[in-house]
């Protein structure tokens, strides 16, 4: 948990400047032909400032990859409902054309997958990946690309670039992947990068060197960074706010400080006590939250949360309710959906029950 | 020695024809065998005829070919002494202008047209005339193997190389450059009929010296063929060979312009084998052929109507279903055959008429015995066998019999024109046998070689097969199945039987040196044959040669021994 | 890659060695040995007791198959009894036909196949898809001979398009050098009998094709389908490339490998199993010699020509493999 | 007459497999079967393909009381003429062929040779195959070696050349046939069965029972093999389909059952090609058939990969 020691970061962001990114009320529907269809992600509204790291957190399959596939416009056509307002500088993205979408992707928004090996095309080599972006998005002739795609795999701290250009992905070992796809990435010092859980199919020795590349890397470029990830030991270590999903809707939204401090949703409670710590004594047991994602209820019927939630009571249901649980301001910077926080902080191996009585 | 200078006797369809005729002689054929149009006389428009063969030829040295498709090309390049007059089996002189026979029948001496030039610009004369004969008489080796010279052994017995096996062939003497004297060891019906099959045809002596044409390679019947018959063949007919692509399955001859007699019609003839019947008919459909060979009796309506011209061939031939007599080396043949009641049980299941009516082209008949009625020695008065079923199962009944099996053997991958579609025979007469009372279990083979060897081994207790004349004599049909073929039995495709009366009756026939006499001899074989039913005769079937509306001047011939040179294309 | 190549090729031997046995089996297996499957049932007792001797078939098995494996490697499969001719010339004859047809057939199946799989992928559930699949499916289910008929009934005889036999009008007067039908044209200039002979194959080859295309377009729809769902195309796509260049150089490119592992196979196949296709066209290749030698128990023919086509066969296998490791870094390496 | 039948026998097969699908489960082999089956009752491809195959099945089953006629009386042959067939008529819905026999018994009947040699020439190939990979896949070391070796050299000779010399070599019946068609699907299963009896054998349970001290050959034959049947069932039905078709190619090529009046499609169609010109329905009937029952067998064989295969599975 490299994070730890950048806890006392000062948060970067600067609410004056106009955001690169502005997510605003997006929802995503997976319809098949012949099924109900899926809500993946439920009104979800967020931004982003130049220079500013925001975290999306969630258990897999919680909308937050989906959330920054529609941003990237990179759902596929069929079948998926997107609605909502995505504006990166302004622009608004939802609805442009795919031209249009292609003139930015990679040049004024890039992204970074999760899965180096697979993320790369295995029969082009190296060089070639990095350098048609270069070619597509900065006109540049062949011999200046490789010159430059050199440069970028040097700046991403992969040795001996100009052999590398001529190597197939396979050849590389997974961080030099990784570093290759985040050389793709940054090759037109994009505005707006989005990380998709970059480290989680590394090594933990590479992870933390990738993740110190990456804050590297935007740091003062001005390169708004949206990280998204399962990972609050990542979210520590680089996000300056933190937007916790599950199923398809921000629970909870907070400062990175803030948030592991004071942890307000009994979801962010869950995830915080699941984490191991090394400051607490040898023997007391972990706490993982009950079930899994695949629990969830629609948030029509209620909080989705409610069937794994320990503070869950009658009122967390829309039936006793008369409505749904609404995502509200929870203090300075702050917002929360839900009915029931928590009061107290939670401490990984002691039962995640505070303020609830059973 | 009596020389007897034989008069003409076209008349009396026996194997010697109006030799004092000139050569062209198509005049006399009656109507229905000159669809193809007028003579070739008025045309002369040249091109190239292109033909659909029903398979590859295998060489053109025609001594050592034996089957059609190469006897086809030759037939253009070579002539023989004598030849079949237009249409007809009849003969007809060829390079021979006339010839005498001795009273007994064993010296022919034959006056050779003159001034005819081989390809190659030899001289065609009595010494070339000799070398021909000389050249066979003396194949040793590969080349006197069964396989190679089957025409020679067949028709003149043994070589010189093997005193043990008699030879028909005495000698040949050039007594002056057109005069040839060929003497024989005995008087028989197939001299000088067999002159005309194109295996006798004469050769140029020099290009068989050159090319070396009896060098053979290979072993056993996988010959190599000499340069000569695969490249170089020369003769003195009215086309010299052009050039064989075996790539593309064609076989190319050209114009010989300085032919002796009348000039060929077209400037090429292009035969391209085409193994499969309807490919044919669609090539010749789609233009790409002028006409092809073995039409299926199933296709004459539809190319009639399409405007092709389908000239029936008349039937020389006869279809019969053989039956094994036992006592073959190796093979067992059903004893229950032996019982000539349930040879007879076999012919009265056949329903002849149906098999001619459904079967066979138009102008099939049912045959009553195994020479075609067409030939000296045909008789209405032998043993018939009518359709009857029951009569069958009370024949077999009598014999005890009823339920015998028999290995009924078919061939595949083959038409004959005798035998248009032999899965088609074989399943109706397999029906037939059945419903009388037998028990069928059907083998088939490929024609050549399995099926033939696996019939000529008796292997089979009845199996289909039939006979083309060759030339017309009752002996070519009768005597070649079942006169005495050695130690007082029929040859062995017939399973050997022992008939000393029909073997007696034949021999009669074949030594009797006057034509005329032999007519009555064959009518008593005849009823002899079908007294003893070694076999039973179905069918009679003519067949047909095709070519495109623009085509005129191709004669059909019984024999299928057709000469292009005749043919012209007119645009 | 050269020790890649060697290695396949050393792996080659003891399959080849194996296939000489079976072959060599075969003959001796044949009803009545291969002196009576080459003289026939008629020849004398004599006539096999000479064949025996001439072949050494008098001597031990393995030395018998020693003198065949010899000859074998000389390329002297013996005569063909129905041509007399060697049966490696007659091969040599009949190869280039075969050759021609197969890349013809190969042409048109690639050619059709891989754009139809890959529009069938991108339209996945249009009715080009289905249509697509339903015609692969039923490609594969038509015996070819029958397809063959239709196609000549339809083009060469109602229509007359097409010429339905053969390899090449014989009423063009064209040179053969190579055998090569197309080729020869060329290079004679003589550009009519060229254009000729590509006629020719035209109907042959689309039936002989038709199998391999329905392969193909199959395959393609499926690779394509797997592959436009991979990471890394999400990657070209968030990396803005235009729409043609993740095409061709991250969807196409990726999709075509096992495409092209079943380019190979099928043309393997082509090349030693066209003989019902050659059949019905009267088309004068090595498939038509099989069914020839079929029709004329031309046993030595038989056992030449399957012999040298398992050869090529298994030479075609080996440059699909390599060809595999030459489009496929990850496999070059190992 | 498939066409009649089809609608009731779909209920049929609907609720044949709802009752099979009730069968309570024995063990894990036979709930991943259910599954599968379950999947394969909902998709319409695999409903087609059974549905085809069944209505065949029947059809080849049934063929004594289905058809009108017997499939060996020449009843029209006498009305036959060269080049012109007697056309359909009351009695002979479809029509005779070239020898007056009724075209609609006789492919009725000829479902039965048909399928029968279908049938019987994968399953001797299957067994002859899955015996080679049981052998290779269990022992390992040099059988294995010696037996794929062998299997490659079957592979290397392509498979309607591999049909033709086996005919050739074994004379011309029906049996021939079949073996000839079966020894060409032998190195597909051989490789199949080896194939996926190898990477059960390394799998955690083989691994577990080994470790318990099982004995090798009950857990080849108890646990590897069953688990290895999967592929091998798919490939078979896949088979059927093309021995079907290969056994037409065979007739064509004049190496079909020498019997040629006991009716087959393949003889069928190869013997209507003399008469393509003027009743070409004597060839499209037999061709449609074999088309037909090949598409059935490859439907149901694909859905049938698709639902055993776990990667398909949701």
């Amino acid at each position: 948990m490299n994070g730890s020691t950048a806890f006392s970061a000062a948060p970067r962001h600067a609410a004056s400047t106009t955001p690169v990114l502005e997510v605003e009320d997006l929802s995503v529907r997976f319809t098949r032909r012949g099924e109900a269809g899926t809500q993946a992600v439920d009104g979800v509204s967020f931004s982003v400032a130049p220079g500013e790291t925001i975290g999306l957190v969630g258990e897999s399959g919680c909308g937050k990859s989906v959330t920054s596939l529609a941003v990237m416009g990179l759902l596929p056509k069929r079948g998926v409902q997107v609605a909502g307002s995505v504006r990166l500088d302004g622009q608004e993205l939802l609805g442009a054309g795919d031209r249009a979408l292609r003139k930015l992707r990679g040049a004024d928004m890039a992204m970074v997958f999760q899965d180096p090996l697979s993320s790369l095309n295995p029969t082009v080599t190296i060089g070639v990946q990095v350098t048609e972006v270069l070619k597509e998005h900065r006109g540049m002739s062949g011999k200046e690309a490789t010159e430059e795609a050199a440069d970028l795999l040097d700046r991403v701290g992969i040795p001996d670039p100009r052999r590398r250009l001529g190597e197939y992905p396979h050849q590389l070992s997974g961080g030099m992947r990784q570093r290759a796809l985040i050389a793709m990435a940054l090759a037109c010092s994009p505005r707006l990068l989005i990380a998709d859980e970059p480290t989680t199919a590394l090594d933990v020795t590479i992870q933390a060197q990738i993740l110190e590349l990456l804050r590297e890397l935007v740091q003062g470029s001005g390169t708004a960074l949206v990280m998204i990830t399962h990972d609050l030991g990542v979210v520590a270590g680089l996000c300056d706010r933190v937007h916790v999903m599950y199923a398809g809707r921000i629970i909870e939204t907070a400062d990175r400080g803030d948030l592991f401090a004071r942890p307000r949703h009994p979801y962010t409670g869950g995830l915080l006590a699941s984490v191991p710590r090394l400051d607490t004594t040898r023997g007391t047991p972990l706490t993982p939250i009950r079930g899994s994602a695949r629990d969830a209820i629609p948030w029509a019927q209620g909080c989705a949360f409610a069937p794994r939630c320990d503070s869950g009571r009658d009122d967390c249901l829309t039936e006793v309710a008369g409505s749904t649980v609404p995502l509200e301001s929870d203090g300075a910077g702050r917002e929360l959906r839900c009915r029931h926080p928590l009061t107290v902080p939670p401490v990984a191996g002691s039962p995640t029950t505070p303020g609830a009585d059973r | 020695m009596h020389r007897r200078p034989t008069r003409a006797l076209a008349a009396s369809a026996a194997a010697l024809s109006a030799l004092a005729l000139a050569g062209c002689a198509s005049s006399d054929r009656d109507e229905s065998g000159t669809a193809a149009g007028e003579s070739s006389a008025s045309g002369g428009g040249g091109g190239t005829f292109v033909f659909g063969a029903a398979g590859d030829p295998t060489m053109f040295d025609p001594a050592l070919a034996t089957d059609g498709e190469s006897f086809r090309v030759t037939r253009q390049i070579y002539e023989g002494l004598l030849t079949n007059a237009p249409g007809t089996a009849d003969l007809e002189p060829a390079l021979a202008e006339s010839y005498d026979v001795s009273e007994d029948g064993l010296t022919y001496t034959f006056a050779l047209r003159e001034g005819v030039k081989f390809h190659d610009g030899t001289d065609f004369n009595a010494e070339a005339v000799c070398f021909n004969f000389d050249r066979q008489y003396n194949f040793t080796g590969l080349a006197a193997s069964p396989a190679a010279s089957e025409y020679w052994q067949n028709n003149f017995g043994g070589f010189a190389s093997t005193p043990d096996v008699p030879s028909l062939y005495a000698g040949c003497e050039a007594t002056d450059a057109a005069t040839a004297v060929i003497t024989l060891t005995e008087t028989t019906s197939r001299f000088p009929a067999v002159l005309a099959l194109p295996s006798f045809a004469i050769q140029s002596p020099a290009a068989l010296e050159q090319y070396k044409a009896d060098e053979l390679g290979g072993n056993g019947d996988a010959l190599t063929y000499s340069e000569y018959a695969t490249a170089h063949p020369t003769g003195t007919g009215p086309f010299k060979f052009g050039s064989w692509d075996r790539g593309n399955k064609t076989v190319s001859i050209v114009k010989n312009a300085d032919y002796w007699g009348e000039a060929a019609g077209v400037d090429e003839i292009v035969f391209r084998s085409i193994a499969d019947g309807n490919t044919r008919r669609q090539e010749l459909q789609a233009g790409s052929i002028d006409g092809y060979d073995l039409v299926a009796p199933a296709d004459y309506q539809a190319l009639e109507q399409g405007g092709f011209q389908v000239l029936p061939r008349d039937p020389f031939n006869v279809l019969y279903l053989g039956m094994n007599g036992g006592g073959i080396e190796g093979t067992s043949a059903n004893p229950a055959l032996q019982d000539v009641r349930v040879r007879q049980a076999i012919a009265h299941a056949i329903d002849r008429d149906t098999i001619v009516r459904s079967l066979l082209p138009e102008g099939a008949e049912a045959a009553i015995e195994f020479v075609p009625p067409a030939v000296d020695g045909w008789t209405q008065d032998v043993t018939q066998y009518a359709y009857d079923p029951e009569r069958s199962k009370s024949l077999l009944a009598e014999a005890g019999a009823t339920g015998t099996t028999l290995r009924f053997y078919y061939p595949t991958d083959v038409s004959r024109p005798y035998l248009p579609d032999p899965a088609a025979m074989y399943e109706v007469i397999s029906k037939n046998l059945t419903d009388a009372g037998f028990t069928v279990e059907p083998t088939s083979l490929p024609w050549n070689p399995d099926y033939l060897d696996a019939v000529q081994a008796g292997q089979a207790d009845v199996h289909l097969l039939g006979w083309t004349g060759d030339y017309n004599d009752a002996y070519n049909f009768i005597g070649t199945f079942f006169a005495d073929a050695g130690g007082g039995k029929m040859k062995a495709e017939f399973g050997g039987w022992s008939a000393p009366e029909v073997f007696s009756s034949l021999a009669a026939g074949d030594s009797e040196p006057d034509v005329e006499a032999r007519g009555p001899l064959y009518e008593a074989a005849n009823k002899a044959i079908m007294d003893f039913l070694p076999a039973v005769p179905i069918s009679h079937a003519p067949n047909a040669i095709v070519v495109a509306e623009n085509v005129s001047g191709l004669v059909p011939s019984p024999l299928s021994a057709e000469d292009f040179s005749t043919v012209t294309i007119s645009e | 890659m050269l020790r890649f190549i060697v290695r396949r090729l050393l792996q080659l031997i003891p399959i080849l060695l194996g296939l000489s046995v079976l072959l060599f089996a075969w003959l001796r297996a044949l009803p009545g040995g291969p002196a009576q499957a080459a003289l026939g049932e008629r020849a004398t007792p004599e006539d096999i007791a000479r064949y025996n001797e001439t072949f050494g078939l008098d001597q031990p098995v393995l030395v018998q198959y020693g003198k065949f494996l010899g000859r074998a490697l000389q390329l002297d499969f013996g005569t063909s009894s129905r041509t007399g001719q060697a049966v490696t010339t007659e091969f040599l004859e009949r190869f280039p036909g075969t050759l021609e047809l197969t890349i013809f057939a190969m042409v048109f199946a690639i050619g059709i196949g891989i754009p139809l799989g890959y529009l069938a992928a991108r339209r996945h559930g249009s009715w080009i898809d289905s249509s697509s699949v339903i015609g692969s499916l039923l490609g594969v289910a038509i015996p070819v001979f029958f397809l063959a008929y239709l196609l000549r009934l339809l083009f060469a005889v109602q229509l007359g398009w097409l010429p339905g036999s053969g390899r090449q009008d014989v009423r063009i007067d064209a040179t053969h050098i190579t055998n090569f039908f197309v080729l020869d044209g060329l290079m004679t200039r003589e550009f009519d009998a060229a254009w000729d002979a590509v006629l020719h194959l035209v109907l042959p080859g689309i039936a002989l094709g038709t199998i391999p295309l329905a392969i193909i377009v199959r395959i393609t729809r499926a690779s394509v389908l797997d592959v436009v769902n991979e990471d890394y195309v999400r990657t070209a796509n968030a990396k803005g490339l235009a729409t043609a260049t993740v095409r061709r150089r991250h969807i196409i490119r990726n999709a075509l490998l096992p495409v092209s592992t079943t380019i190979g196979l099928q043309t393997g196949l082509l090349l030693s199993g066209a003989v019902l296709t050659e059949t019905v066209f009267a088309f004068g290749g090595v498939g038509s010699a099989l069914r020839d030698a079929i029709a004329n128990r031309d046993y030595a023919l038989l056992q030449g020509f399957i012999l040298i086509l398992a050869v090529v066969y298994v030479l075609v296998n080996l440059l699909v493999d390599i060809s595999y490791g030459l489009l496929d870094p990850r496999v070059r390496v190992r | 007459m498939t066409a009649a039948l089809g609608s009731t026998r779909r209920d049929k097969i609907d609720e044949l497999a709802a009752r099979a699908g009730q069968v309570p489960a024995g063990g894990g082999g036979v709930s991943l079967a259910r599954s599968a089956f379950r999947r394969l009752r909902r998709d319409p491809v695999a409903i087609i393909g059974a549905v085809i195959v069944v209505a065949f099945l029947l059809v080849a089953a049934l063929a004594p009381w289905l058809a009108p006629r017997d499939p060996l009386e020449q009843a029209l042959l006498s009305e036959v003429r060269q080049g012109s067939i007697p056309g359909s008529r009351e009695g002979f819905p479809l029509g005779v062929d070239q020898l007056g026999r009724d075209v609609l018994s006789r492919l009725i009947y000829g479902s039965r040779q048909s399928l029968l040699i279908g049938v019987v020439s994968t399953v001797l190939g299957a067994v002859a195959g899955m015996a080679l990979g049981v052998l290779a896949g269990a022992f390992g070391g040099w059988v294995d070696t010696v037996v794929m070796r062998f299997v490659d050299i079957l592979l290397s000779i392509p498979g309607l050349l591999m049909a033709i010399s086996i005919s050739v070599l074994l004379g011309q019946n029906q049996y021939a046939l079949m073996i000839a068609i079966a020894v060409t699907q032998v190195p597909v299963f051989a490789r199949l069965l080896r194939g996926s009896m190898l990477s059960q054998r390394d799998s955690d349970y083989a691994l577990a029972a080994k470790a318990l001290g099982v004995k090798r050959s009950r857990i080849v034959l108890g646990h590897v093999l069953p688990n290895s049947l999967s592929p091998v069932i798919v490939q078979a039905t896949l088979s059927l389909a093309t021995a079907i078709i290969e056994a037409a190619a065979l007739s064509f090529l004049g190496l079909g059952d020498p019997d040629i009046s006991r009716p087959e499609w393949g003889a069928m169609l190869s013997s209507a090609q003399a008469v393509l010109s003027f009743a070409p329905m004597l060839a499209v009937y037999p061709a449609l058939c074999i088309i037909v029952v090949a598409l059935g067998f490859t439907l149901l064989g694909e859905s049938l990969r698709e639902a055993l295969d776990p990667k398909f599975r949701r």
